[in-house]
């Protein structure tokens, strides 16, 4: 599917929060956003989510300009937001339809993927902050959607359980040829994942630099290329922190 | 900032304005609605004689009545008197809930001792406490108060163990990093955190204490709204008695809109879904 | 028992007007004003009221009727009976009258509304009885005063032992009529008064009882600005209250044996109610609660 | 798994066991203390005369005439069907104030039309809706069980409404994003997540079904906790009365106790703190 | 403030969460915990705290044994936990006591600290995640506690943000020296902040390596020297992931 956002602007009491931010995913295509806190990613996921209507601007989706909820789309929010109610279990299979066997086991299966077998009977209140978290992310993999929109969902998580569910990500875009909306702090994360890594800027956020992977996944973790890469967007990066200078757009294709 | 956020901004202001005087022009319009269509089929049908003026007067006759209270001026006592009864047994009641309601809220032996208790009291409807009442404490304003406060009480206590219960623990210990001490807690986190129920608490407990005034006025008063319907059931004046419903109606209304405000007011930081 | 009250408490009540009399005349006030005693105004909304606040110690004198005064007697509070406000007739059995009920004896089977314990409770119960019938024939539905006279006119229930002024008042506006009608079953309206005030206070039960006879009289003289005032403090129509002063008669107020007669005639029927208990001496109840003594000393 | 950690499980496990029969029998025995200290006052205090027996008979007095009414059976006949009318009540209360709770909970329309008339009611006290409910409805179980409902509904509405305000945009946002409808929505999220509140107003509403037996069982019963209460208060015997709130007492904290249970059976999820 | 732990355990309804954990800290010293999600770090910091009084063993801060909340300590949850109630300042001045003048000037330094100059006024639910984050952090160190604890406080920021504030750690620790624990999944962090690193492992945790940093504070970011260190710690992290046999302590100097 599909992902197409045209001058999108958003404000909270006056306050700007975004503003005139345009890109286009194509179907299958991992977007990045990489910016600094508070510029406005997590308000960019919610309008395409559909969960903010009230921005200016436009949304396309599959060529269809909407507002609203949208199908098929996965939201992995930037804290769990698990339903307290719910054990690990049925929190994972709560956007499931079907069967309840079938639905069980699809859960089992994601949670597995997650490494938290044998967790699905604990309550939320007694898991930690990284358990979580997965298990957020489980709930969001397991119903398969179109889009994925993902808000920093690694980043309660320590270096080898971050790699095993990254390349747990890879594998279901291989296999549902996924679009997906990634924000995240982690530079090697984008690089690793991404085939187009966006850069915002500022309050309030606009866009400031577009880099293009063109690099197959899966990548390799840590190669030359890049640490180049990773040079360079530090230095972007660097140099809007630095001062309030506009920055005119640049595109790096590697 | 560019042209287009400036835009956004004015866009969203006036967007705000409209909103606002919109917004109560309609609440008072759509909140109409259905009481006038109730009170013109009821007009309608007592005209037509469906509802026999003795037993059911007609809304115009009733308002009249209500108009001739205050020209002879006993309105104003009736309901000044009912008020000031109200207001002292909700003062007094929520004090008393939040005394004991925090304390069974707050640690297990006081639950232990004083819930049961107080649980069982619940279940005890107002005129069976009138005798007892005027044992006690005779018939003066001292006992009319104290049943008021009795009936207010008991949904207040209900949701401010209900709240601290519900506190979460996450919050509280913040608090208690902070070397919060208990009263402090309470004060700065529990309260707080807890408002919404115990403003709910409070909202019911003031009905319940208009309630509870009929009962209180049956004890030996000679002025006020219970005292009103009472009378007006005793000399059977259907009229008056209506006339008692629409004001306990009014006002009641009017106090508890006092409540909701305070609501809103205090409950603005609730991340809340915005109706549809 | 030489002191004197601070002041003194009495009840008024709509269905004792020489009660709403006196006290909007101040008679009373005026006969007490000398001696620095004050006068405390209650209102009763009914019998039971009346006599919940004399036995709790909040009124000194209370209006109630004969048959309610006996049960609290009975029960053991510690009242006295020294005056007799009216003889009304207060209650009777009310029908709509396009139900036919012509007779008591039409009510078996029927369904039939009153107060339990109350005087038109009593008087439904001794009307049966002259009439051969006893309370299992027909069933009597425990209503409110005023909820009988709606639950009447609604069909609900064929017939209602009344009690004024909700019954003038159905009388007048509505289809019902008074099928049966029995003065001598009213039970009288008394005046009682606590035993502890009686024993401390002599001199002032002397007092009130003349201030009552003062209002006695001029009602029986005015009666129209009896009624006046009546309607004004009831809030009831000036008809209504018209017709509830003439069911009064304000001629004797001497408690005697006429009173003693109908307490004894009531008990037995509250006794087969088991309103009061099996075991209950009905001869030295009625006798220790009607003193004259205090009227007829006045009257020396 | 070391030896030190199967010690820690097993302490933990003993301590677990040891806590849940010492609290049961802790929770029986202190709840005990207040009211049988209360009771003794009581008799000892009626013993020496210092309450008269016309106006405050003996606790055990009072307890005598509830043994004589169940052996002579008419007591299961009054329990019974109180019991009955308090229960059709409660869930006739209940459901209404679900449904139009959760539409003036969730939508903005309904709120503005019927909130304002729903809150003016509340203020109406019991007493004053006997005679309509007669004319509406007769004698029947029909008004007394609609009377009834009346006072469960209002808690339960008003604790509906604050409890889906109150629910956290965040839970019902993860709602959403799983493409639930509007009923779905309300069933799986809204729910649940204002169980607490919801909760709280069934246990006030029963209380107040409770309340409202009286004025009920005023509209032509022979049988009832609310028609035994009455009865005393025209026949002028305490005792009646006295056993009527007594078994009011005990009843109504029965049924409360069983919304407890299923209060802190359902809502275990709730992250609260321990209290001391 | 010196702290230590000694063979400290707890377990959840018969789940063992940490196994045997001991270790002594210097007054003035910094001390970093890394491990995989759910092996029990944050259980740690709150038996520390006093939040958690059912663990076995012992714990003594300044030589004292203790159990239950203890005076000065700070702690930076892994959640922000921000009142939802108060607006930021309110928040960051919670724990603040004395005249109000003073708490707000002391509140604004570290809100200009932490970034979130003029947004004082703010409510927790219009924050950002990274913001809610810094809020936290702020509410923690303005009281300048003596022993710091933090959990995972920078997951949630962006890279600059997130060395602005490591730095702004560092000029506190200078200042106070205060003592920290801190639990932290970014290596390059553990190795920039702390004289000693913990490596848990396992479920129920147990400290499976000790690692000693002497190089003295400030350090330079990205030096060849932690270049090396950081392959070592992952060595280590990566070899425990791999399988489940015990790992004897080894300790690193450099
Ligand atoms: N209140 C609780 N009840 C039951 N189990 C709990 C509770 N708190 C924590 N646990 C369990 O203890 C273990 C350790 O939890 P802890 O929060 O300490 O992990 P952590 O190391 O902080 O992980 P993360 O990096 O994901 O935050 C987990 O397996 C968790 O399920
Ligand atoms: N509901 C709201 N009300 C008012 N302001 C808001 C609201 N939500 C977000 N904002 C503001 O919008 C801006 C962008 O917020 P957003 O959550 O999109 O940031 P972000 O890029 O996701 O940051 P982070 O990396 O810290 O999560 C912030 O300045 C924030 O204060
Ligand atoms: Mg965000
Ligand atoms: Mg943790």
């Amino acid at each position: 599917m599909s992902l197409e956002l045209k001058e999108v602007s958003r404000t909270f009491n006056g306050t700007p929060a975004i503003n005139n931010i345009s890109f286009r995913t194509k179907s299958g295509e991992i977007v990045g956003l990489l910016g600094t806190s508070g510029c406005g990613k997590s308000t960019i996921l919610r309008s395409i989510a559909g969960l903010d209507t009230r921005y200016y601007g436009e949304i396309t989706i599959n060529q269809k300009r909407t507002k609203g909820i949208q199908a098929s789309i996965g939201y992995i929010f930037q804290e769990p937001r698990l339903l307290p109610w719910l054990n690990v279990m049925e929190n994972v299979t709560f956007g499931l339809t079907g069967k309840k066997i079938n639905k069980k086991q699809r859960g089992l299966d994601y949670l597995k993927s997650v490494g938290l077998s044998q967790k699905e009977k604990l309550y939320p209140k007694q898991l930690s902050g990284g358990m979580a978290q997965r298990v957020a992310i489980a709930r969001a993999l397991v119903t398969s959607p179109e889009i994925l929109l993902l808000d920093e969902p690694f980043s309660a998580l320590d270096a080898f359980t971050k790699m095993q569910l990254q390349d747990l990500l890879l594998s279901i875009w291989s296999k549902y040829q996924t679009t997906m909306v990634l924000v995240t702090h982690d530079i090697d994360e984008a690089l690793f994942l991404c085939d187009r890594i966006l850069i915002l800027r500022g309050q309030p956020g606009t866009v400031s630099a577009e880099i293009v992977l063109e690099q197959s996944k899966p990548r390799l973790r840590g190669s030359q290329e890049m640490a180049t890469l990773k040079a360079e967007i530090l230095e972007i990066l660097q140099l809007e922190r630095g001062e309030e200078k506009s920055i005119q757009e640049k595109r790096y294709t590697v | 900032m560019s042209k287009v956020s400036e835009e956004v901004i004015n866009w969203d202001k006036n967007k705000f304005k409209r909103n606002k005087s919109f917004l109560s022009y309609e609440v008072i319009w759509m909140g109409s609605i259905i009481p006038i269509l109730l009170l013109i089929v009821w007009e309608v049908l007592s005209r037509f004689g469906y509802f026999p003026t003795y037993l059911l007067p007609a809304p115009t006759t009733v308002v009249d009545t209500i108009i001739n209270l205050a020209e002879d001026g006993s309105l104003w006592g009736h309901v000044g008197i009912t008020l000031y009864r109200v207001f002292a047994g909700f003062f007094l009641g929520t004090a008393a809930a939040l005394m004991l309601g925090g304390l069974v809220g707050l640690y297990r032996k006081a639950e232990l001792l004083f819930d049961p208790l107080i649980q069982a009291f619940r279940a005890i409807p107002s005129l069976a406490w009138v005798p007892l009442f005027i044992l006690w404490m005779g018939i003066g304003e001292v006992s009319k108060i104290t049943m008021i406060s009795v009936g207010v009480f008991f949904p207040v206590y209900l949701n401010i163990i209900s709240g601290i219960t519900g506190v979460d623990r996450k919050l509280i210990e913040v608090g208690k990093m902070n070397r919060l001490s208990t009263f402090q807690l309470v004060r700065r986190i529990i309260l707080p955190a807890s408002l919404p129920s115990f403003l709910t608490g409070l909202r019911s407990g003031l009905g319940l204490g208009w309630m509870f005034v009929v009962a209180a006025e049956l004890m030996g008063a000679s002025q006020g709204l219970g005292y009103l319907l009472i009378a007006g059931q005793n000399t059977l004046s259907p009229e008056t008695i209506l006339a008692s419903i629409l004001l306990f109606a009014f006002i009641g209304k009017g106090t508890d809109w006092i409540l909701k405000k305070l609501e809103s007011r205090t409950l603005h930081w609730q991340d809340r879904i915005v109706k549809s | 028992a030489d002191g004197k009250p601070d002041k003194i408490r009495l009840d008024y009540a709509y269905y004792s007007p020489t009660s709403l009399v006196l006290k909007e005349q101040g008679w009373l006030e005026e006969a007490l004003e000398d001696e620095g005693i004050g006068v405390e105004w209650v209102l009763s909304q009914g019998s039971n009221k009346a006599l919940e606040f004399l036995t709790s110690d909040s009124i000194d004198f209370g209006s109630s009727a004969g048959s309610a005064a006996l049960v609290s007697k009975a029960k053991g509070s510690p009242i006295q009976n020294v005056y007799i406000y009216s003889q009304p007739e207060w209650t009777a059995l009310v029908a709509d009258s396009e139900s036919g009920i012509q007779s008591v004896e039409e009510l078996k089977g029927k369904k039939v509304a009153a107060t339990l314990g109350t005087d038109p409770y009593i008087f439904l119960l001794r009307a049966l009885n002259e009439a051969g019938l006893t309370a299992a024939d027909l069933e009597i539905v425990n209503l409110q005063h005023g909820d009988g006279a709606v639950a009447l006119s609604k069909g609900s229930v064929d017939a209602w032992a009344g009690l004024d002024p909700h019954m003038a008042r159905a009388e007048l506006e509505s289809d019902a009529t008074l099928f049966y009608r029995n003065k001598e079953f009213n039970t009288y309206g008394f005046l009682n008064v606590r035993e502890d005030f009686a024993e401390e206070y002599p001199d002032y039960v002397h007092v009130v009882i003349e201030a009552y006879e003062k209002a006695r009289e001029w009602t029986i003289d005015n009666p129209e600005a009896a009624a006046q005032i009546l309607s004004e403090e009831a809030e009831m129509s000036l008809d209504v209250a018209k017709q509830t002063l003439e069911r009064n008669d304000f001629s004797n107020s001497i408690p005697g044996d006429e009173h003693r007669d109908t307490l004894r005639n009531s008990a037995e029927v509250l006794l087969e109610g088991e309103v009061i208990e099996a075991d209950t001496d009905i001869e030295k109840v009625v006798n220790e609660l009607v003193q004259p003594s205090f009227i007829e000393e006045l009257n020396k």
